[in-house]
């Protein structure tokens, strides 16, 4: 889709020269302001009305305050780092191998079926029951938290690409069948991009999910990372440092979600939710 | 369309084109069972154009689609070229009823027309010219860059006969190919139809509800009756070669065969009303 | 074709791969003596002691009882807040960045949190279980209902069609495809976050028989835990696939069946 | 609790090797007993041993067992209790070194009651819920042996798993009757207004008694024999030091990578800690009390898993 | 259609039904734009018919989606019966040109005919009636309980028109309604909407690209040029009241008209392709 991405540089170049508020980036920023201005508010009422004790549930500034000092750490950058690397790696794996194999298996009936007692036996299972296991196999590394990642996201990515395929319109596919178009050249013009808006809903949740099984990994097995420091600080009763650990994995949320969605526009700008509208 | 690289055919062919076999098609299964088809047999020889009219919800879609391997017939056998297939024949090409939805929304309309001719052995140029021509063919030069969605519908039918053209099919079929197009353009899209016949002995087969249009790009016109369908009449057209908008459709002939084929649907309608 | 023998052998297509791993399965582990790896014979020896005994009262009773209603919980609150979302623009300008950063918070890490509001209890697995359903489903509706064919909203807006038709006659049905995506991977994830909300402070479950299995080194207690994990998973997927899949997509599959 | 200035980094601390070091991994649950490993390792007593000492958290014995059996971890360091039990299904440990042992005085756990609870005794406790951080675990064991011994009847007693912070908080809210937790937690509960009605690690286990050991695999005893009698020089010398001098104590655990806030650090019971090795025919009594209340299917003979490098 | 609650309206209306000022419409913006009309002022008055024809991709469509209020105009103001509107005026049905995409797929005929009837305060036999005999009007009462996708195009453009019969709008746009349907159907067709505009008094604005269509159903024909559009002409059709199709299409006045059209269009056509 290269000449695509071309075409769509040159859309965002003319998007730029649109009034500053009508440019998404400037509206979601906006949309994060207000929301964390309303999230403080209702902690800090919450705090000082004893509804959260704040023996037990520190009140939002000292979390913010605490929060401040870990970004000056650089040990906690390093942190960071490997739940990060972690994530990606996690991401890519079951991002790609999930949505070839979802559109594979979306697209022959015969094969899903062939496979679907066994996809459904083993979706289900919770990372954190299979990690004494992963453990045992693979050690306090990296590849046993990207077993647990891809556990807990291929088969999210995978069956939104088999909604995916088969939510793509007959009568294109009749089209590509009638003009003799090749299986592998299917898949990739018609197949793929058709199931996308599925699949990048999956994928978008499976990021997310990566993140989650990232941490739980680092967090109950055993391996650096953000979780880890979480495991410490509650297992000292370090309310401050855990909350601020638990609010910066939100914030990594939210800025993981930004940056999807910009691609999201990109590759499904032909989709109705992203045509742009000229009302 | 300038190129002329294939020699027109003219001399009688032997072996049919197209020959269908007791074609019958039914939809679903028991008691929701519903008949489109019941019997079509008929050929149709190179380079000729095969008009296909009948009432609405005939079965003429239903049929083309088994024709081009979509839809599986429920028995009836079709021949291409002499060889008899299952699927879908190489080098046929089928505009879609309904082209909307034909066209590839994250393409636009340049590569819509492109796609097909990829991992078909063409150069670069060759694609390039090809799609610039029978862009240039319907009109639509100027929208290449457009996507399906900024087009109006006539324009998106004209990308999808664009399509067809591009790909330079042995057999094309053509399903109310010009039912969104307004009169002048649908008038040269006709001359087009008439022309590539003419230079690269494309076969058609053509479904319109137009009957004019139907006399005026026949060869033959095989009127259908109601579903379960079967061919009720198969009128040959026989107006001079070199047929032109004004000169043939005010021959007295013309007129004749619109007469006969009017009353041959109509006759149809009134007895399936009744 | 003969439609019986076709069902069957459609079933017997469907179990070639399951019984061929089980086989495997077992005769690798028959011999076995790594505590990790049990014989898949006592696997399903204990199995059948564990699930079919007291332990059906005292584990899987409430363990599924706190799965259905999170599940529908979490499954409506999602589809609801995803429509007004989904829908209202300063709605779904405002609540991106909430919804993004409360999903992103791991679960287990929630835990203390969850036992300050909810105590400790059904209510606490409960409040679990729809916290991580919600989003899962909440995504997916949104995006389903914000990619709904354009002609359909022009038809709702010439017809004037009152708000709570458009609802349920054209957003809903439109949106189905991805909203029942998203219900069937909550159904996964709602799995998993049973045994999370069993993590700490039950005295009961599925979760927290198969955890306390793992933390006492019975790690044959534990297979057959992930054993009944994984057929619930079957099971609750062959239930919705029948009961909720096919009845709302027929249609899609209709229009897009091979005829 | 106050918040506590870069308590972040534990594990982190830039595990640089020296050249010529043997590189070693201790696997710990997160908890204050780790300043012995901290301090052993700032006061370059690993080093001595030629060994590059690295400290890895996890969050439970089974992790910390599995750690060691597949070589991820050189030796672990948790509870006698979950190390007996994963000896008795099987697991091919060795316990080698005690690093707390029950201490004349109390102050080792504590079970919390809130102020007006009607419980002032272990045998108050029968047909109450009791909070603690896991159900394989040492608390659990001692407090059914003390009520026991107070005439009550421990089976009566339902415990629920809750990190010790949440426990805490259960009690306060009245969501648990009691929690059965550890020092720096026993200090911050009463601060909250928590009722301490005693320590049943003390009550209930004979003096002496290793209920912290280090442990490895049968493998990597052997093949480590040299590098595991090193790390057991270097970590007694710590104690020996810090055993000396409890001020030490407080100043470490209020470093970052032990992270007790300053004002539970001063006030808080010191651990205990050991230095002497693990004491054979007590832990066997351990291992027969956990029998007999079933965390153990059947007799086990402690002294076939204890070695001394 | 049976009923004729509706007094006829044959008096000379003052107010207008419709009156578009100055309408302008431009997609998009920046070097992207593209200016789709340029300027259109009309009016309709109650009971009237206006047909409006005009090249593929001349912006009819566009015109009529400003009309009800799915398109913004750019610029320009309509007034419904006097009153200026933002948005979409009441009992105003618009058949879409896409009509495929304009059925819900998961209703089935009836159900989709009987969406827009609900919350308007109808009793259910009301409406059951309305449903039916809109059906049966356009000849697909057999059809009443399949899916869109199990119906022909014709059936589904039908089943389209249907829906807005039922509707009993006061103003009713069709957007190349009769595109594809047979001959027969068509003139059947044709002459039901005659025979609306006489019960009830409904006043409508049809785009269609067949010039002989135009005529036959105008009170007046707005022949439209390429985008950006405007109204080349307006011509009233003199034709008799109570027209038929075998009398009024061979009257020597329909002729006349049809040539008129026919090489406005024409020229326009060609000055475009120029
Ligand atoms: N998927 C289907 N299931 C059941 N019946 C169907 C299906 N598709 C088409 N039919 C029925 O088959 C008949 C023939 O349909 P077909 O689309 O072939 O008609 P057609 O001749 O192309 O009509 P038109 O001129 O309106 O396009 C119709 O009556 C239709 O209702
Ligand atoms: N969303 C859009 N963005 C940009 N251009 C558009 C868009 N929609 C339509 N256009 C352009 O506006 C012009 C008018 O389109 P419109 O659909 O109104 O034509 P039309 O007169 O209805 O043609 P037809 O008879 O083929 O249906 C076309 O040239 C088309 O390319
Ligand atoms: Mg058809
Ligand atoms: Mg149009």
């Amino acid at each position: 889709m290269s000449t695509d991405t071309a075409t769509f540089a040159a859309t965002a170049l003319r998007k730029s020269r649109e009034p500053l508020w009508r440019r998404r980036r400037v509206q979601f920023a906006a949309a994060v302001v207000i929301d964390l201005i309303l999230v403080y508010v209702v902690w800090e009422v919450l705090s000082t009305t004893g509804v959260l004790p704040q023996r037990f549930f520190p009140d939002a500034n000292s979390v913010i305050h605490r929060l401040g000092q870990l970004l000056a750490l650089p040990a906690f950058w390093a942190v960071l780092g490997q739940t990060l690397q972690s994530w990606g790696l996690g991401l890519i794996i079951a991002g790609v191998s999930g949505t070839v194999f979802g559109i594979l298996l979306g697209s022959s009936d015969r094969a899903y079926r062939f496979f679907r007692v066994i996809i459904e036996v083993l979706r289900p299972i919770p990372p954190i029951v299979i990690l004494p296991l992963a453990l045992l196999l693979l050690g306090v590394t990296l590849q046993m938290k990207l077993l647990l990642i891809v556990q807990g996201t291929f088969w999210v990515v995978l069956l939104q690409a088999v909604y995916g395929v088969r939510s793509v319109d007959a009568i294109t596919l009749d089209t590509a069948q009638v003009y003799g178009i090749s299986k592998v050249r299917r898949f990739l013009t018609i197949q793929l991009p058709g199931s996308l808006p599925l699949i990048v809903t999956g994928i978008r949740i499976a990021a997310i999910f990566a993140l989650i099984v990232s941490i739980v990994a680092e967090l109950v097995g055993g391996a650096p990372g953000l979780g880890n420091e979480i495991l410490k600080a509650m297992s000292t009763g370090d309310n401050e440092t855990m909350y601020a650990l638990i609010l910066l994995t939100g914030v990594l949320g939210v800025i993981i979600t930004a940056v999807f969605s910009g691609l999201e526009r990109i590759v499904l700008f032909w989709h109705p939710s992203h045509r742009e509208v000229s009302l | 369309m300038t190129q002329s690289s294939v020699n027109p055919t003219t001399q009688v062919p032997t072996v049919p084109a197209v020959r269908v076999m007791g074609l019958s098609k039914t939809y679903g299964k028991g008691p929701a069972a519903f008949q489109a088809i019941a019997d079509i047999s008929f050929e149709v020889y190179p380079g000729e154009i095969v008009c296909i009219i009948g009432p609405s919800g005939a079965g003429k879609t239903t049929f083309l689609k088994c024709m081009c391997g979509l839809l599986q017939a429920t028995s009836g056998a079709i021949e291409f070229e002499g060889k008899q297939i299952s699927g879908t024949p190489d080098r046929l090409a089928l505009v879609f009823q309904d082209y909307g939805r034909s066209l590839m929304p994250w393409l636009n309309v340049e590569r819509n027309v492109r796609l097909p001719l990829k991992g078909k052995r063409l150069s670069k140029d060759e694609m390039r010219l090809r799609v610039d021509d029978s862009l240039r063919a319907v009109g639509l030069e100027a929208s290449a860059h457009k996507y399906p969605w900024q087009l109006s519908g006539g324009m998106q039918q004209r990308v999808a006969i664009a399509r067809a053209l591009a790909y330079r099919p042995h057999v094309l079929l053509m399903d109310e190919p010009f039912a969104a197009v307004d009169a002048q353009t649908r008038m040269d899209l006709e001359d087009l139809v008439l022309k590539i016949r003419e230079e690269f002995g494309i076969t058609i087969l053509f479904v319109t509800h137009d009957i004019e249009e139907s006399i005026y790009l026949g060869d033959r016109v095989a009127v259908l009756g109601p579903a379960p369908t079967r061919i009720r009449r198969e009128v040959t057209i026989d107006l001079p070669e070199n047929r032109n908008q004004v000169d043939t459709k005010t021959e007295p002939q013309f007129g004749e065969y619109r007469r006969e084929l009017m009353s041959l649907l109509d006759r149809q309608i009134s007895s399936e009303r009744s | 074709m003969n439609g019986v023998t076709t069902k069957t052998w459609r079933v017997v297509w469907e179990l070639i791969l399951p019984v061929a791993l089980v086989v495997i399965w077992w005769f690798w582990s028959a011999a076995s003596t790594n505590m990790y790896f049990p014989p898949l014979g006592d696997i399903l020896d204990s199995f059948g002691r564990t699930w079919f005994g007291d332990g059906f009262l005292q584990h899987v009773v409430p363990s599924l009882r706190n799965l259905i209603i999170g599940y529908m919980i979490g499954s409506v609150i999602g589809i609801v807040l995803g429509v007004a979302i989904g829908r209202v623009g300063w709605l779904r300008w405002l609540m991106t960045p909430i919804v993004e950063y409360a999903r992103a918070l791991p679960p287990p890490a929630l835990l203390p949190f969850a036992i300050l509001l909810l105590g400790i209890g059904p209510e606490m697995q409960v409040g679990i279980i729809v916290f991580g359903v919600v989003f899962v489903v909440l995504l997916n509706t949104i995006d389903g209902t914000r990619g709904v064919e354009p002609t359909l909203d022009d038809v709702a807006t010439v017809y004037q069609i009152p708000r709570r038709y458009r609802l349920t006659e054209m957003l809903l049905p439109a949106a189905s495809p991805q909203i029942v995506a998203g219900l069937r991977t909550g159904i996964s994830l709602a799995v998993i976050l049973m045994v999370v909300s069993e993590m700490t402070a039950a005295t009961q479950g599925i979760g927290f028989f198969t955890l306390q299995a793992q933390q006492n080194f019975n790690f044959t207690d534990m297979w057959s835990g992930m054993v009944l994990l994984a057929v619930i998973g079957v099971l609750a997927n062959l239930l919705f696939a029948w009961f909720v899949e096919r009845p709302l997509l027929f249609w899609q599959a209709g229009a897009n069946a091979k005829r | 609790s106050g918040g506590n200035p870069g308590s972040l980094s534990g594990g982190l601390s830039a595990q640089s090797q020296s050249p010529g070091e043997q590189p070693f991994t201790l696997g710990a649950v997160s908890s204050i007993s780790n300043l012995v490993w901290e301090y052993a390792k700032g006061q370059g007593y690993y080093s001595d041993q030629g060994l590059d000492l690295k400290i890895a958290t996890a969050d439970s014995g089974p992790a910390l067992v599995t750690g060691v059996i597949n070589g991820t971890y050189d030796v672990s360091t948790l509870a006698a209790l979950p190390a007996l039990v994963a000896i008795s299904k099987g697991a091919d440990l060795r316990i080698f070194n005690a690093t707390s042992e029950v201490a004349p005085r109390h102050g080792t756990s504590g079970v919390l009651v809130a102020a007006k609870s009607s419980i002032t005794s272990y045998k108050d406790l029968v047909g109450k819920t009791v909070a603690t951080n896991a159900l394989t675990s040492l608390n659990v064991l001692v407090t059914k042996m003390a009520v026991k011994a107070a005439g009550g009847d421990p089976s009566g007693i339902k415990f629920v798993a809750l990190p010790f912070k949440s426990s805490l908080q259960a009690v306060a809210q009245g969501q648990v009757d009691a929690a059965v937790v550890i020092t720096p937690f026993i200090t911050q509960g009463e601060e909250a207004g928590l009722r301490n009605i005693g320590d049943p690690t003390a009550d209930a286990l004979q003096e002496g008694t290793s209920y912290n050991v280090v442990i490895t695999s049968g493998k990597t005893a052997q093949n480590k024999a040299a590098a595991i009698k090193g790390f057991n020089q270097a970590s007694d010398k710590a104690v020996d030091k810090l055993v000396a001098d409890p001020d030490m104590i407080r100043s470490l655990a209020q470093t970052e990578s032990i992270g007790v806030s300053k004002n539970d650090a001063e006030k808080m019971d010191l651990p205990d800690l050991s230095s002497k090795p693990v004491d054979v025919a007590k832990l066997q009594a351990l291992a027969d009390a956990a029998q007999q209340y079933g965390f153990i299917a059947s007799k086990l003979d402690v002294s076939k898993y204890v070695i001394t490098p």
